[in-house]
């Protein structure tokens, strides 16, 4: 342990850095010849001073492999106070290499994907300033911290999903990003608020992680709304996690969040910043210990999640949504791990699905970068022999995230099956099943309908620069052997003590053959289905299933109706269209004002100008003082 | 009576005849030298300046003359300067309106034997004085009223002077019920005969109510206040800025002998309670919608009357506070009159539309304005809101909780008919309709005046000082 | 510089009201002059009170700089002036937005200039006062007097429905504070009656002890005041109308300045006056801060008027202020305080912005623009972040100030914290989408496609505002540290509960505020055990 | 005739007096009502003086008894000002200034 370990801030620094220099001088001094540079090697610095930190945190022993740093104290008042402090321990560390070493290899590829875009020096400046936030969000010593990464990159994802901003529907996209994300970070507030305030009354003020983990005891046995507090403090930090890593009933903003550039999906919607939940319940892990009934409920909704993402994407025909709805399904898998209680199962998910799935959103990026655009599926075809290398990496990644041994996703998908499995509840681990099996159908749809079969397009498509190819083939290469590498060393570093879980189970092996076995089937399915004839006449047949799956369960219509509608005509008729113009102001504000100016003209009305009215008046008056005095 | 003492009266007494002479003389200059200039009005105001040098700073002294008829006291040096200001400020005005008429001598002369009145109405150690004075003053008004000779003069004259002389008969009962039952005129006597704790007997009730009733009248409470807006609406300007700002006063001062006699009596409290809150409500709310500014002011004179009874409740803080607001009260109803004044075309005065743009073309005339109509309002740090405050202030202390209470909300409502001035000098841009051309004379006054409201706010200090040596009866 | 330093408070408060009438002076032809005259004197009271702000003592309860001179002997009012931690914040705020209001206003103010810039100086001498003064009556004189220069620069220079805006910002606060100036008297009375001597001096009036249901009523009267002038739900309804009316100057100083008099007049006179009355009124408080919190911005998100839009978001941003100073729990009040800074800054620079774009096309309707990200990438990075800002986006300002309100006042007031958090949410709503339609998609008016960005005048009077909005988010403490103190004391003040009322005159005469020695901080449990013993 | 009737007769006056000047139309007449009303109230006077045998009330009447002519000379000279700018004496139809 090492409280004062000063080489963690350049962790951030860099690509905090990248942002300003980008930010505020790009356009003018660095333009593009400098600005992917700059951005790159300010990742690039990150991860090497990451790197550093893991070596150091390696050297320390198993027990006590904990980095930390407080930069300055950030906000204090009363009893709160809140350092600028980070935090650097196994689980951050796996997240923090993660995270620099993808961002790096996304920002190499998009020195070529973004070339010549008006944008350029814009586009990595928020690109440098979401892993800086990232890195914030990972690496943050309390809370409230990590709450300031998470909304961070909440906002970069804003601004990169709405980057091309001229279309309205990219900055809608954003929009709603941002607003879904918003309503989930209400629960992880109330819940925070909820811990915090139950804390407090037992007199523990400090926030960082450790002094929670020391007391998150406390709050056991304290019963809230009927629940015990950890419960409901878990249910509530899960919805703010549900937002951020797009599962039910918060999902919808990730598909739109496609509009972005896709090195921007590949990099936020799929590799770090959505799976910021998943990495947050691991670190709450001490809260979650306590609440069983908040871990149910995180499986069953991961459950659900990745079956329902898996469904949808089966239908998708724009490449991007498809692969959208493939990481809200594969999240599902990292909330089940971490619901049946296996957080390094959950985090390795995480790891093998970053490489895997960032592998597939770039080579996605590398053909629409080569169809000059073009994102329907069904507009491609035939790619395989332009495109060959992409091609190639698409297929190892197809193959990574169908679960085929000794892929990196076989490995990761398996141990959480196997978790799942282990927890007890049949249904969810065959739910879990079925989603794999479905993953390989909809991962090989997607791989026949753009390399395979009919060109179905007159230009011609390129293939990738160098830049674009290179990156993509260093990731091809962790989808590959990820898995090995992450099962023998990752999970032990992550767990030392529940290593030895993994192949303890007597069926682990049945498991793992039904699991590939269905990952094949996935596959045959794939090839089966897309044969166009079967699949139109399929298409016939379950008209209005395939509607439904098609419109992705009208899940948006239905929020549309049921939440924003009503909120706005509640915004629109009832609170300012009555209530504010109508009762407040027209009643009872100007209402008073213009029954004062009426009475005035009333009263005004009895001096007529005959002075003999007025003389009564004064008789009437003295009448009233004489008859009250007597 | 030692000889300090002599010089003192001496002196005091040397001011009603003083304006009686220079009264006169303004009525005969014109008659001898046939000429048509300002001569009278000059005279009466250097008349008028002249006499306010002869106070001495601090007259503690009380002396009874002439039996009791008159009384000089502090209270009397505290007032009588005050009336002459505001015949000097009047005769000021009046040299620039065209209803001064400059060489009619016997506006002049009315003018000041209206002060006169006054003077001798505050003065009054006895009910026929009080009497004679009142009279002396209502007849003067009543000519002062038709002066013009114009038919909105006429019908407000008498209108004047018909409500003048009904009201008149109610005094007379008031005096002699009042000394039929307690058998002397004496203000001082009556107070000794009327035992306190013990009830008032009926008919002494009724003289009171009589006499309540009559200068409630003079002061225009509501419902006693009918007469008020259609002569100040009717009168030539400078005679409207003297009734609402002297007359008021000498009515007040008056009325406040009454309450303190009746002061013994729940009833008579309640019923100035009862007058006051409604002064200040109906008062404030046909403001409301009025266009005339001469009828404007003429109703904003209504509720300050109601405002300034309810000091009344505070004892002699109230009346420290209330001989306050009637300096301030005057200098910022004889200025917002001035305004008038200066821009009038004919005697019904200015409507509040026609200032539109008035910021524009006569910007120091809108600023005076502003701050007379501001300190009407009572916004701080104009000397309205420091009067307002001692009053409520007073009449807080008096335990009237609810009566302040009921005067801040009206004085607030208030706010909306003096904003409206405002909104039209600086707000709105109609072509202008009135063209004004205020003379060295109306600039003198504005300027004086305007220093007055927003000197005696911020320094309050001073006069006050002078009010609460002078409320000691 | 002797001088200067000798009567700081005195210099600073008067300075721009002397300025004013300078300006009045200058002929009126000569308006480059009245324009860096106006400007250079703001600057210059700035630059003045950054020795009061340096000059500090942070570690004192105790108010600062004071000053006491007689005024009016009689009745006790003096000329009462001091600083604690609170309203150093305030007067520093309103030094500070002041010379950008008038930068701001250099060309959108073309008629009567000489006249304007005397009323925003004079104005400033107004919320000056309010903020300084520790004499109840010179108080309520600044209070009521500021009202004239901003009735004047909304009607005069404001939009079509000035006038009717004007007499309604007027008259509603002025029937809000006339029942406060009645209960002023009343307790100056009840304190000679209790001590012997008149004195409107702040703290005779919090050792002034009364039984609760007195309290209740003066409580009430000067709630209500304070209620119209945050405003609270539903008292609120001149804001709309006075803030799209009035001037970009006008808005920038009444969002930024005058709104926080309201909560300031909670902190400095109605809580710690009336301790009992206030605990059992803050629930009601909390409430309505919380109603307002969700009310206002579902409200704001039906504008379609950009102006109006952000006038309703101060009142969502003001409810979460009162929530944090009815919790009566440090860190929440601390929060609201800054919050109050932060809600200026950000309030101030939107309306700074959205006068950027009506001197620009005219016009403040959100429909009208669209797509200026591209003509105007300056002003769409500024405007974004002063939107996120707003929006409580942690890392600035906003959040650093609505995180304290909202976790401290959840200790006292869970429900209501809970409720606030959404209706915080429901900002993003209306913001981003405000926003999206203003500076993102397609550019739907020809007119708008070549609209200048940013000139170095307008860079020059948003850069300081952004500097600060950022500052305080990143690195809020030493302006919490300035709090602190004055905090405590009010929080302490505020848990005096009946013992004033109960003990009377002896015991409530060591009030915290006047003494150096503060109480420990008020702790959960203490509020807890209040509520309790309220049942 | 003793005090009591004196002073009843005095109130019914004044009364009689206040109700014809509530009731007449004619300017004159209603001046020369509130002349009546004054002589009721110095009725009144005169009966406490009988009653009192004081002579302050006698002189209080003679006062009064100048003043009215005063205001009678005044108020004659304001009824003929407003009979020839405004034709009639009715004081229904004198009301321009109002409201």
């Amino acid at each position: 342990m090492n409280d004062f370990y000063p080489l963690l801030k350049w962790i951030i620094l860099p690509p905090l850095a990248g942002f300003i220099l980008n930010g505020l001088l790009g356009r003018k001094f660095l333009g593009e010849k400098w600005g992917g540079w700059l951005g790159a090697a300010a990742i690039l610095a990150a991860f090497i001073a990451s790197c550093l930190c893991l070596s150091d945190l390696l050297s320390l022993p198993v027990e006590s492999r904990l980095l930390r740093d407080t930069l300055f104290n950030w906000i204090s008042a009363g009893n709160f106070s809140i350092d600028f402090a980070l935090r650097f321990d196994p689980l951050s560390a796996v997240m923090a290499m993660v995270v620099t070493g993808v961002s790096f290899l996304i920002h190499v590829y998009s020195i070529g994907y973004m070339r010549g875009d008006k944008g350029f020096n814009r586009y990595f400046a928020y690109l440098n300033l979401f892993v800086s936030f990232m890195l914030i969000l990972v690496l943050a010593d309390n809370p409230i911290l990590m709450f300031v990464g998470w909304e961070g990159v909440g906002l970069c994802s804003y601004l990169l999903i709405g980057f091309w901003y001229e279309d309205e529907k990219n900055a809608a996209a954003g929009k709603k990003a941002f607003i879904t994300n918003r309503v989930g970070d209400a629960g992880f507030l109330i819940g925070l608020m909820l811990m915090f305030g139950l804390l407090a009354s037992q007199g523990i003020f400090a926030t960082d992680f450790a002094t929670l983990a020391r007391n998150v005891n406390l709050l056991d046995g304290k019963i809230v709304l009927g629940f015990g507090a950890p419960t409901i403090i878990g249910l509530l930090m899960f919805f703010g996690a549900t937002g951020k890593s797009a599962q039910f009933p918060l999902y919808v903003w990730l598909p739109d969040a496609m509009a972005g550039p896709t090195p921007v999906s590949a990099l936020i919607h799929a590799a770090t910043m959505v799976t910021a939940g998943v990495y947050m319940l691991a670190r709450m892990s001490f809260l979650y210990a306590l609440a069983p009934r908040a871990l149910e409920a995180v499986l069953v909704v991961g459950c659900f999640t990745a079956f329902l993402g898996a469904v949808i994407a089966t239908l998708q025909s724009d490449i991007k949504k498809v692969l959208a709805y493939s990481t809200i399904s594969q999240i599902g898998y990292m909330f089940m791990a971490v619901g049946a209680g296996s957080y390094a199962a959950g985090v390795f998910h995480l790891t093998t699905h970053a490489f895997f799935k960032a592998l597939l959103f770039l080579a996605a990026g590398s053909v629409i970068h080569g169809m000059s655009g073009e994102q329907d599926m069904f507009k491609m075809g035939g790619l395989s022999k332009e495109m060959r290398l992409t091609f190639v990496l698409t297929a190892a990644g197809c193959l990574a995230i169908s679960g085929i041994p000794p892929l990196a996703g076989f490995y990761s998908k398996d141990l959480v099956l196997e978790h799942v499995h282990a927890h007890g509840i049949p249904i969810l681990w065959l739910t879990g099943l079925a989603t794999a099996g479905l993953t390989a159908y909809y991962i090989t749809r997607l791989l026949i309908l753009t390399f395979l079969g009919k060109k179905n397009f007159a230009t011609h498509a390129h293939e990738s620069p160098l830049i674009m190819t290179i990156p993509m083939v260093v990731l091809a290469a962790l989808a590959l052997t990820g898995g090995w590498l992450g099962s023998k060393y990752l999970l032990t570093f992550l767990d030392p003590a529940a290593a030895t879980l993994s192949g303890a189970d007597p069926e682990a092996h049945r498991l793992m053959l039904i699991s590939v076995v269905t990952a094949l089937a996935g596959i045959a399915s794939g090839f089966f289905f897309t044969i166009p004839v079967l699949s139109e006449a399929l298409a016939l047949k379950f008209r209005f299933a395939r509607e439904v799956i098609r419109n992705k369960f009208y899940v948006d219509e239905i929020y549309e109706f049921a939440i924003i509608r009503p909120l706005k005509w509640t915004a629109d008729s009832v609170f300012f269209g009555f209530v504010d113009s109508d009762m407040i102001d027209g009643l009872m504000v100007n209402g008073a004002a213009k029954l004062t100016y009426r009475a005035g003209l009333i009263i005004r009305k009895v001096q007529t100008g005959n002075a003999q009215l007025y003389a009564l008046a004064f008789t009437g008056g003295l009448i009233l003082l004489l008859y009250w005095i007597m | 009576m030692n000889p300090e003492m002599a010089i003192y009266a001496g002196q005091s007494l040397a001011i009603p005849l003083t304006l009686v002479l220079a009264g006169l003389t303004a009525l005969f200059i014109p008659i001898i030298t046939r000429r048509d200039d300002s001569t009278p009005g000059l005279v009466i105001l250097t008349s008028s300046l002249i006499l306010l040098t002869f106070f001495p700073s601090s007259g503690t002294a009380f002396i009874s003359m002439f039996s009791g008829a008159l009384t000089l006291s502090p209270f009397t040096n505290y007032l009588w300067p005050f009336f002459l200001a505001a015949l000097a400020f009047t005769a000021l005005i009046s040299l620039h309106a065209r209803d001064g008429k400059p060489g009619s001598g016997e506006y002049y002369f009315l003018l000041s034997m209206a002060a006169l009145g006054l003077i001798f109405m505050v003065s009054a150690g006895e009910l026929l004085t009080i009497f004679i004075a009142v009279e002396l003053l209502s007849v003067c008004l009543y000519a002062l009223a038709a002066i013009n000779r114009s038919p909105t003069g006429a019908e407000a004259g008498y209108k004047y002077f018909l409500l003048g002389s009904f009201g008149t008969g109610m005094l007379v009962m008031g005096f002699a019920l009042v000394y039929g039952t307690t058998g002397t005129l004496n203000l001082d006597a009556i107070k000794l005969a009327l035992a306190p704790g013990l009830p008032f007997h009926p008919l002494t009730s009724a003289g009171f109510i009589f006499l309540i009733a009559g200068f409630s009248f003079k002061v225009a409470l509501v419902p006693f206040h009918m007469w008020v807006p259609d002569v100040y609406e009717g009168s030539p300007t400078p005679v409207s800025a003297f009734m609402g700002a002297a007359v008021k006063a000498g009515g007040i001062v008056v009325l406040y002998r009454l309450f303190a006699i009746t002061a013994g009596a729940p009833q008579f409290r309640e019923i100035f309670w009862a007058l006051a809150v409604i002064t200040m409500v109906l008062g404030n709310l046909m403001a409301l919608p009025q266009h005339n500014l001469k009828r404007l002011l003429a109703y904003s004179s209504v509720s300050h009357a109601g405002y300034i009874v309810t000091g009344f409740f505070g004892g002699s803080e109230g009346l420290k506070a209330a001989l306050f607001y009637l300096v301030v009260y005057a200098a910022a109803t004889i200025g917002a009159f001035a305004v008038v004044a200066a821009l009038e075309k004919d005697e019904r005065g200015v409507m509040v539309k026609d200032l539109a743009g008035l910021s524009g073309r006569h910007p120091y005339l809108a600023a005076a304005m502003t701050l007379f109509i501001l300190s009407l309002a009572g916004i701080p740090p104009l000397a309205g809101f420091f009067g307002k405050f001692y009053v409520f202030t007073a009449a807080l202390r008096g335990g009237c909780t609810w009566l302040v209470v009921i005067a801040l909300l009206m004085s607030a409502v208030s706010a909306y008919y003096y904003l409206r001035v405002l909104v039209a000098m600086y707000m709105e841009h109609e072509p202008a309709a009135l063209e004004a051309a205020p003379s060295r004379a109306m600039g003198l006054a504005l300027s004086l005046l305007a220093l007055i409201v927003t000197a005696l706010g911020i320094f309050s200090g001073p006069l006050l000082r002078l009010a609460q040596s002078a409320a000691i009866f | 510089m002797n001088f200067i330093d000798a009567n700081l408070l005195t210099v600073i408060i008067m300075l721009p009201l002397a300025g004013a009438l300078a300006l009045l002076l200058v002929p009126k032809g000569k308006t480059a002059l009245i324009k860096n005259m106006a400007f250079g004197l703001s600057a210059a009271v700035f630059i003045i009170s950054l020795r009061l702000y340096f000059g500090f003592d942070e570690t004192n309860a105790a108010m600062q700089f004071t000053v006491d001179k007689p005024w009016l002997p009689d009745w006790g009012i003096n000329y009462r002036l001091g600083v604690d931690g609170i309203s150093l914040l305030m007067l520093m705020l309103t030094t500070f937005l002041t010379p950008l209001a008038i930068l701001a206003s250099f060309d959108y103010i073309q008629e009567h200039q000489k006249a304007f810039y005397a009323g925003l100086l004079a104005l400033q001498t107004g919320m000056l006062g309010v903020f300084a003064a520790l004499d109840v009556f010179l108080f309520y004189v600044f209070w009521e007097a500021m009202l004239i220069p901003m009735y004047f620069l909304i009607g005069v220079w404001g939009g079509p429905k000035r006038i009717y805006a004007a007499l309604k910002f007027f008259i509603y606060t002025m029937l809000g504070s006339v029942l406060m100036l009645a209960a002023i008297i009343f307790i100056c009375l009840a304190h000679k009656e209790q001590f012997g001597t008149y004195s409107f001096s702040l703290f005779d009036f919090y050792r002034t002890a009364f039984d609760l249901k007195t309290q209740l009523w003066l409580f009430a009267a000067f709630a209500l005041a304070f209620a119209i002038k945050v405003p609270l739900v539903p008292f609120h309804t001149w804001l709309p109308d006075a803030h799209v009316e009035a001037p970009t100057a006008g808005s920038v100083l009444l969002a930024g300045v005058l709104l926080k008099m309201g909560v300031y007049g909670y902190l400095r006179f109605a809580v710690p006056m009336f301790p009992a009355a206030a605990q059992s009124f803050a629930p009601w408080l909390a409430g309505l801060g919380v109603i307002g919190v969700i009310y206002g911005s579902l409200v704001a998100w039906s504008q379609p008027d950009m102006k109006k839009m952000v006038a309703y978001s101060s009142v969502a941003h003001m409810g979460v202020i009162v929530l944090g100073i009815s919790a009566f729990e440090p860190a929440a009040v601390s929060g609201a305080v800054l919050q109050m800074v932060n809600h200026g800054l950000s309030t101030g620079a939107l309306f700074l912005l959205v006068g950027v774009l009506y001197e620009r096309r005219h016009t403040r309707m959100i429909e009208d623009y669209g797509g200026l990200a591209k003509a105007m990438p300056g002003f769409s990075a500024i405007f974004m972040i002063v939107m996120l800002s707003s929006v409580g986006l942690p890392g600035l300002n906003g959040f650093v100030g609505e995180f304290l309100i909202l976790f401290g006042s959840f200790r006292t007031y869970p429900w209501l914290a809970a409720a606030a958090v959404l209706g915080v949410i429901l900002s993003a709503v209306y913001m981003l989408g405000m926003y999206q339609r203003v500076v993102f998609g397609p550019v739907r008016h020809e007119e708008n496609r070549h609209l200048p960005d940013l000139s170095v005048r307008e860079w020059g009077y948003l850069l300081p505002l952004l500097a600060f909005i950022i500052f305080i988010g990143v690195y809020p403490a030493p302006f919490l540290r300035k709090t602190d103190a004055a905090v405590k004391a009010y929080v302490s003040a505020a848990a005096r509960q009946q013992d004033s009322a109960a003990e009377g005159q002896g015991s409530a005469a060591d009030s915290s505020l006047t003494n150096k020695n503060v109480n420990p901080p008020h702790s959960y449990k203490a509020g807890r055990r209040a509520a309790k013993e309220r049942r | 005739m003793p005090f009591e009737h004196l002073l009843v007769l005095s109130f019914v006056l004044f009364t009689l007096a206040a109700a014809g000047f509530l009731t007449h139309k004619n300017i004159i007449v209603l001046l020369m009502f509130a002349e009546l009303m004054l002589n009721a109230a110095n009725i009144a006077l005169v009966a406490f003086s009988k009653f009192s045998g004081a002579l302050e009330p006698q002189v209080f009447v003679l006062m009064v008894f100048a003043v009215a002519a005063a205001e009678a000379g005044v108020g004659l000279a304001i009824v003929i000002l407003l009979a020839r700018s405004l034709k009639t004496l009715n004081i229904d139809t004198v009301k321009n200034l109002r409201g």
